[in-house]
């Protein structure tokens, strides 16, 4: 875990820390690394599948309240009868996928149809670890944190296409090639997009990146980098590709329920299944903690007068608002097609990344502006953020638009 | 601009989710079993039979045995066979009155054609079994319902079947007394002031029910006018 | 999206040559059997799709996984004993249904009808045109993706029309209300009344509905220049309803055969001039605003009388020997019951001209050249409920 | 619109030698009807269609019927042979004869077209085959029209007409191994109700046979 | 494994044995109790319609019924992670194998509902060639909920009695259901298509006609 000076800090910051500590200060020195190590491995994964199985309920009663129901709420808890908003709902799911039958179709790849599950998960597990939670929460300090983190992210797509490929299934295969094809687009701009934020912080390291976020303007405007104007187009470019790398809606495409049956997940039942979810999940959530972390501050507090709550606090906060942005985004859009998502990809997604990519750069020399000039600072990199984004809008939805209608 | 739709379709989802927890136009749930919708007086769920007794719910059966819903039952769910004394003559009640409820459609024609506001549309729709056999086929003990639970389901349209079975019941006493021709043929035709005018209005208007209709005739297989039957 | 529109001749879709599933140059073709249990098949029709990538090449609708025989069993039913059966054809429209099969009866047999009767008939008519209409966009963009939330504000505001048709007929669907000579259930005040704050709320649902999907650049991207549809096919292939006045045919039968008292109410025909999904869509709900102003006329002028003809005749109806063909404007285009009559109580010969079926002649026409996931949202677009098509 | 015998008198006037008779409907709704000979229909059916005054360019329903042959008895007039010296003027006199006649069964296909750009409609066309057994064939009109495609399918499906130059015929509603046209009117349907909860009189004695020796049926409890 | 409650203590065995046998008994029947839970409040449904009553399927799902309230609103496209059958609609002859064939495709433990007259019996297209005289000829069916088509409160109905079956049912012992007995399969035989009918027309292992008990 990071080095800070961990006395100087108050002690609810602290408190996940200590408690690892002291749970293992009775292991000798050498060993301690090691069982460090396996206690935060142990509670991250407790931590996120509760926050997975909180997540499958609160997504299905979002998207019930959304469409004017309240969605599951009669689970009542097991022995005791009681009914609780239907929060024992994950867990009878659970159960359920745990005890049901596991079947592999005639003719699939065995072991290739077994390790794609697992290989999603383990590749999904593997981008929590550098994602910093609090102010003294990161589990390992990388240098090239972020690189890291795109490395093993996009390796979860090359599961979604074992899946599909080991399934022996027409559905499975077409979503193979749709995840291939979104791969290949969308990893562009997802790492394009956070290139101006390791432009502007000169690092490449997560902790280092939320540090140098942490300052507030007229000590009440946080300065994170979604205030600015390439950081809030370099967001959103970030956001819309993480939809599509964490097979969201609208670009839940190898998954397409009303194209593909459930694509690669066609021949997926019981425990595999739920391993399938769970990574997807998974996903969403480490996509969206390194958003957080980026461009909306990490643990860092909206104002001073706030960062009495814990850091992780807010961390948690960001994420959850940012998971509620995805599953919003889900009750309303319909899918985009398969060329249509390729093409918003290279021919919108990346030039504009590009372009931000100068307003960034532009942003850096310009540091020194004060004054009137700050203004004329803001004036150009909003107009080099916008005018690029009008014209390819333009261009991307040209022929479409609102139509008028003739009557006898 | 590019995006503006999108903007707008996510506003209104918001509206909606936001809605939800205080807006009852936002929220439309019946959370059956604890709720139930008020069903409409109208509403039709496999037939029963009517008795007038419930002291003896076979033996008042207004049913005659007639068999013209047999006949008339589009997909052929009912089966009758009358009841013969042992001379063999009839007795003008059913003996078995079988109703498969795993073919019956509720298409109400059984009620519609039956000239003695015998059998009748139940509401009662809480009857998935796992027997297939045993459960789904209704005897006439099952079918026998009162007369009082069918004023209880379907009032207004039971006031109108009592008022114009008194009046016939009448017409034949006083037919009797004056010893005029054989009115019970007549009779048979009288109309069912059918299905109900107010019955419509319960379930739907928050509104003050509107006063009924003197009578609503509109049993199509006996389209009575609106006046009583000449004969009445 | 050119490519269907040159495929569109009459001579292309039927044999279209394509290349073989196995072929060593260019990469084989993928052959995906979609349905009959399929999500987004409406019930159980199959299309055989061969597939170049994403692109369809070759698509063969498979129908009769819902063929129960309607006509047979309607040749063995009397004439009133086939109406519930008429119900369950379309059955989200059974009320249209019912009508189209009355007028036919009531053209065998000449049967007059009261006035009160006909309006009552336009009234729900219109009402169930509300209904399947808002329940098409509903599945159509559950279709293009959407996570059900369209459908469920189409499914809310069905639910609020399937409310007054179970007050006035005792079912949700199937309503079984028509009879030859009028109907069969005088609606009340209280019922006229609660029709007539449903119908104009309905402009403001209609308003939010269109806010959430319409404008969605998404959805124009999904539907628009997808699925064209060239007016000369279409009406060559007896495509009706919406979906042909989508391509810009103004042919509406409440305006043509003017059957009911169509022609005393004003209103009008919208009409699309792309002849794709888009306009299918669209169509659809300027149809049901024109179905608005039609309701709130009927309400406001609705007649007293009776509702059903003194000298009808339901219950052992034998119609003199002769044919007739008699067809409305069914929510889903031209729906007509053909009925031979040899003086028995049964129909000789009962046919239902059914327009889901006929509109999708035309599906591989509108398909090729397109995507999987077009194909998916073009059949949605023509709107069949497998009922009608298999009978 | 032109009336039906209109219509087959241009039609005649156009195709030597084709045999249209109107059909008359005796009905209400008198919708009469062309009988079309199989051997001109596909011209007839395309002239139909492009002629301006018709325009017939839809055809809005297929519809197939069975007509199972039967034995009618018919009343003949034929005329006498006008006697060497009567007056010419003078009716000429006729026989009635009461024969019986067994009339060969045959299976119809008709066909409402209607013109959606002149807005009118019907015209119903009838084709004839010569039998129900061997001679089911009839020229298809598809190529005219595409609405027919899967309609003339389906009658090929339920009824066993063969529709010739159709570009796709196959069964549409029955799976393709089933042997029968189950909307004749001679089909017997496969005895499968073995039981049925209620069952009526034909569905009982098809019940019946599963039961060579049906069991003592237990007598009822009857009504006080 | 032995059966929940503990049978009645043979002579030879000791009060220590007895109380062993209990806590196993005990733990058994809180196995029991949880597995039963979590399958009754987790029943997914495949989407499936067939016909009219897949429409009322459909609004019971929708806002004003919500079947998410139980948790089944997660209609699965396939059959691999469905755990109910609803069998909504007529099932025609042309149909069926394809229905078993999804039934078979479904992971065990799976359920059946057979929704509406068509599903049960054939209704009232029993009387057509190719309509199938109710699905239980093919493969077992848990609930039966008549109608046509079934309110969606009947298929809540239907629903709920579903998982009290689930919830009554015992993981050991001769009652145990089907997936929990090895000699008993999931798996039932697909029919094929024949000249004129089904072949065969029935499972026979599955349904026999019972017998017809009619007073003339």
């Amino acid at each position: 875990m990071s080095a800070h000076p961990a006395n100087a800090l108050p002690l609810l910051e602290r408190l996940p820390v200590a408690l690892r500590d002291a749970c293992t200060s009775w292991l000798p020195e050498s060993w301690r690394w090691l069982a460090n190590s396996l206690l935060s491995i142990v509670a991250i994964f407790v931590v996120f599948a509760t926050l997975f199985a909180l997540l499958t309920l609160a997504e299905r009663k979002i998207l019930g309240r959304v469409q004017n129901r309240p969605g599951p709420n009669r689970a009542p808890l097991p022995f005791l009868g009681i009914r609780t908003y239907g929060l024992a709902q994950p867990l009878a799911d659970g159960i359920k996928m745990l005890t049901k039958e596991d079947i592999v179709p005639r003719g699939a790849d065995r072991v290739l149809h077994f390790l794609a599950p697992v290989a999603l998960l383990a590749f999904s597990i593997l981008t929590f670890a550098v994602i910093p939670y609090g102010r003294a929460l990161l589990p390992v300090e990388l240098d090239a944190a972020v690189l890291y983190f795109f490395a093993a992210g996009a390796a979860t797509e090359l599961a979604i296409f074992m899946a599909g490929w080991a399934s022996r299934n027409k559905y499975s295969l077409l979503a193979a090639m749709r995840a291939l094809a979104q791969l290949i687009s969308y990893e562009l701009p997802l790492l394009l997009s956070i290139v101006p934020v390791v432009l502007v912080a000169g690092s490449l390291s997560t902790s280092e990146i939320v540090e140098q976020q942490g300052t507030w303007l007229f000590g009440v405007f946080p300065q994170w980098h979604v205030f600015t104007p390439w950081g809030f187009a370099g967001f959103l470019i970030f956001f819309v590709a993480a939809l599509a790398e964490s097979n969201r809606s609208p670009f839940d495409l190898p998954e397409a329920e009303s194209e593909l049956i459930a694509g690669h997940l066609t021949e997926y039942s019981g425990f595999k299944y739920a391993l399938f979810f769970m990574a997807e999940y998974f996903g969403m959530c480490a996509l969206s903690g390194m958003g957080v972390t980026l461009f909306l501050g990490g643990w860092q507090a909206p104002i001073p007068a706030l960062a009495f709550i814990p850091s992780y606090g807010w961390f948690a906060a960001k994420l959850l608002a940012l998971l509620f942005v995805f599953m919003w985004i889900r009750a309303t859009f319909p899918r985009l097609r398969i060329d249509q998502l390729t093409r918003l990809a290279w021919k919108f997604l990346v030039p504009l990344a590009l372009v931000n990519l100068f307003t960034a750069a532009f942003w850096v020399l310009s540091s020194g502006w004060a004054g009137p000039l700050a203004f004329a600072r803001w004036l150009v990199a909003g107009t080099l953020v916008l005018g690029p984004f009008l014209v390819l809008g333009r261009r991307l939805s040209a022929g479409l638009g609102p139509r008028t209608y003739r009557y006898a | 601009m590019l995006g503006s739709g999108l903007l707008q379709g996510l506003a209104v989802t918001a509206k909606n989710l936001a809605g939800s927890f205080h807006d009852p136009a936002r929220y439309v749930t019946t959370e059956y079993p604890e709720q139930r919708t008020k069903l409409p007086e109208n509403y039709r769920n496999f037939p029963f039979l009517v008795h007038d007794d419930p002291a003896d719910p076979n033996g008042t059966l207004r049913c005659v045995a007639c068999q013209i819903c047999e006949k008339e039952c589009p997909p052929q769910c009912i089966y009758i066979v009358m009841e013969r004394d042992e001379k063999g003559k009839a007795l003008r009640r059913p003996k078995v009155f079988d109703l498969d409820i795993s073919v019956c459609i509720s298409c109400q024609i059984c009620v519609e054609v039956c000239p003695f506001d015998a059998i009748k549309m139940d509401q009662e729709y809480e009857i998935a079994t796992r027997n297939r056999f045993g459960g789904l086929l209704l005897h006439r003990e099952d079918l026998s319902k009162s007369n009082a639970y069918y004023h209880q389901i379907h009032p207004t349209e039971a006031a109108g079947v009592d008022a114009a079975l008194a009046e016939q019941k009448a017409k034949q006493a006083a037919a009797k007394a004056a010893k005029a021709a054989p009115a019970p043929k007549a009779a048979a035709t009288t109309a069912t002031p059918a299905t109900a005018a107010t019955a419509q209005d319960s379930a739907i208007s928050p509104a003050p029910a509107a006063p009924p209709p003197a009578s609503a005739p509109d049993t199509p297989a006996n389209p009575a006018p609106a006046n009583p039957p000449p004969d009445a | 999206m050119s490519a269907a529109g040159e495929l569109a001749g009459l001579s292309a879709a039927p044999g279209t040559t394509v290349r073989a599933v196995n072929d060593p140059f260019h990469g084989d073709l993928l052959e995906v059997s979609m349905g009959p249990h399929h999500p987004s098949t409406h019930g159980v029709f199959r299309m055989m799709v061969t597939l170049d990538g994403e692109t369809v090449v070759k698509l063969k609708p498979v129908f009769g996984y819902l063929h129960r025989n309607h006509e047979k069993l309607g040749e063995n039913t009397t004439y009133l004993g086939s109406m519930p059966y008429t119900d369950r054809l379309d059955y989200l429209n059974s009320m249209t249904n019912n009508w189209a099969y009355a007028l036919a009866v009531e053209k065998l047999s000449g049967q007059p009808v009261p006035e009160r009767a006909e309006y009552l008939r336009i009234i729900l008519a219109e009402l169930t045109r509300l209904l399947n209409h808002t329940c098409l966009a509903g599945f159509l963009l559950q279709d293009t993706g959407c996570s059900g939330t369209p459908l469920m504000y189409a499914f809310r505001e069905r639910e609020h029309i399937l409310d007054l048709f179970e007050a006035l007929s005792g079912s949700r669907m199937m309503c079984n209300y028509q009879r030859f000579g009028g109907c069969r259930v005088d609606p009340t005040p209280g019922w006229l009344a609660a029709a007539a704050r449903l119908v104009d709320g309905y402009g403001r649902f209609l308003d939010e509905y269109e806010a959430l999907i319409t404008g969605n650049e998404i959805l124009m991207a999904r539907t628009q220049g997808v699925g064209v549809l060239q007016p000369d096919l279409a009406v060559n292939a007896g495509a009706t309803g919406p979906m042909l006045r989508a391509c810009g045919v103004d042919y509406d039968l409440r305006k043509v055969d003017g059957y009911g008292f169509y022609p005393r109410f004003e209103f009008r025909v919208p009409l699309g001039d792309h002849g794709d999904t888009y306009d299918r869509y669209m169509i659809r709900v300027l149809e049901m605003r024109e179905s608005i102003r039609i309701l709130q006329q009927a309400l406001r002028d609705l007649p007293a009388g009776p509702i059903i003809d003194a000298k009808a005749k339901n219950r052992g109806l034998r119609p003199k020997a002769g044919e007739a063909y008699g067809r409305i404007e069914g929510p889903k285009g031209e729906i007509g019951f053909y009925l031979i009559s040899d003086g028995g109580p049964n129909p000789y010969r009962y046919r239902v001209r059914p327009p889901s079926f006929i509109n999708l002649t035309v599906l591989e026409d509108m398909c090729l050249g397109q995507t999987v996931a077009d194909a998916v949202v073009i059949l949605g677009s023509v709107d069949i409920v497998l009922g009608e098509v298999d009978r | 619109m032109e009336t039906p015998g209109q219509i087959r008198d241009r039609i005649l006037a156009r195709f030597s030698g084709a045999e249209v008779t109107v059909v008359t409907n005796p009905g209400p709704a008198a919708q009469h009807s062309l009988l079309v000979g199989a051997a001109h229909a596909t011209a007839i059916a395309t002239f139909l269609r492009d002629d301006p005054v018709l325009q017939l360019d839809t055809c809005s329903n297929v519809t197939g019927v069975d007509w199972p042959g039967r034995e009618i008895v018919e009343t003949v007039r034929q005329p006498l042979a006008p006697e060497e010296d009567a007056d010419p003027a003078a009716p000429p006199g006729v026989i009635e004869e009461k024969i019986k006649r067994l009339v060969p069964g045959s299976l119809e296909v008709v066909y409402h077209l209607y013109s959606v750009a002149l807005k009118h409609g019907p015209v119903i066309l009838r084709l004839r085959t010569a039998d129900r057994a061997a001679n089911v064939t009839l020229p298809s009109l598809t190529p005219v029209w595409r609405a027919c495609e899967f309609q003339e399918r389906e009658v090929f499906d339920l009824y066993g007409v063969k529709f010739t130059g159709h570009p796709d015929l196959r069964r549409i509603l029955m799976w393709d191994e089933f042997q029968h046209h189950p909307m004749r009117k001679d089909y017997v349907e496969p005895d499968d109700y073995e039981w049925e909860p209620t069952p009526h009189d034909a569905v009982l004695t098809k019940a019946r046979r599963h039961y060579p020796a049906p069991p003592a049926a237990p007598e009822e409890e009857s009504t006080p | 494994m032995s059966e929940a409650p503990p049978a009645p203590a043979a002579p030879e065995i000791t009060a220590a044995e007895r109380d062993e046998l209990r806590r196993h008994g005990i733990l058994l029947t809180s196995l029991e109790e949880l597995y039963n839970w979590g399958r009754s409040n987790s029943v997914w449904p495949l989407q499936f319609g067939l016909a009219c009553c897949a429409i009322e399927m459909i609004a019971a799902s929708m806002a004003r019924f919500d079947i998410a309230r139980f948790g089944s609103e997660v209609f699965r496209p396939s059959p691999r992670q469905a755990d109910l059958l609803i069998v909504s609609g007529t099932v025609t002859k042309k149909m069926a194998p394809q229905v078993v064939r999804l039934w078979n495709q479904m992971p065990e433990p799976k359920y059946c509902i057979a929704m509406g007259a068509c599903a049960i019996s054939g209704g009232p297209f029993k009387q057509g060639y190719n309509v199938l005289k109710g699905i239980d000829r093919f493969i077992p069916v848990d609930v039966y909920i008549p109608g046509c088509p079934p309110r969606p409160e009947a298929l809540l109905h239907g629903l709920m009695q579903l998982q009290e079956q689930i919830r009554a049912q015992k993981i050991s012992g001769p009652e145990a259901p089907r997936h929990l007995r090895p000699e008993a399969s999931g798996e039932f035989p697909v029919p094929e298509f024949g000249g004129s009918d089904l072949v065969p027309p029935r499972n026979p292992d599955l349904w026999e006609p019972p017998t017809i008990v009619r007073a003339e």
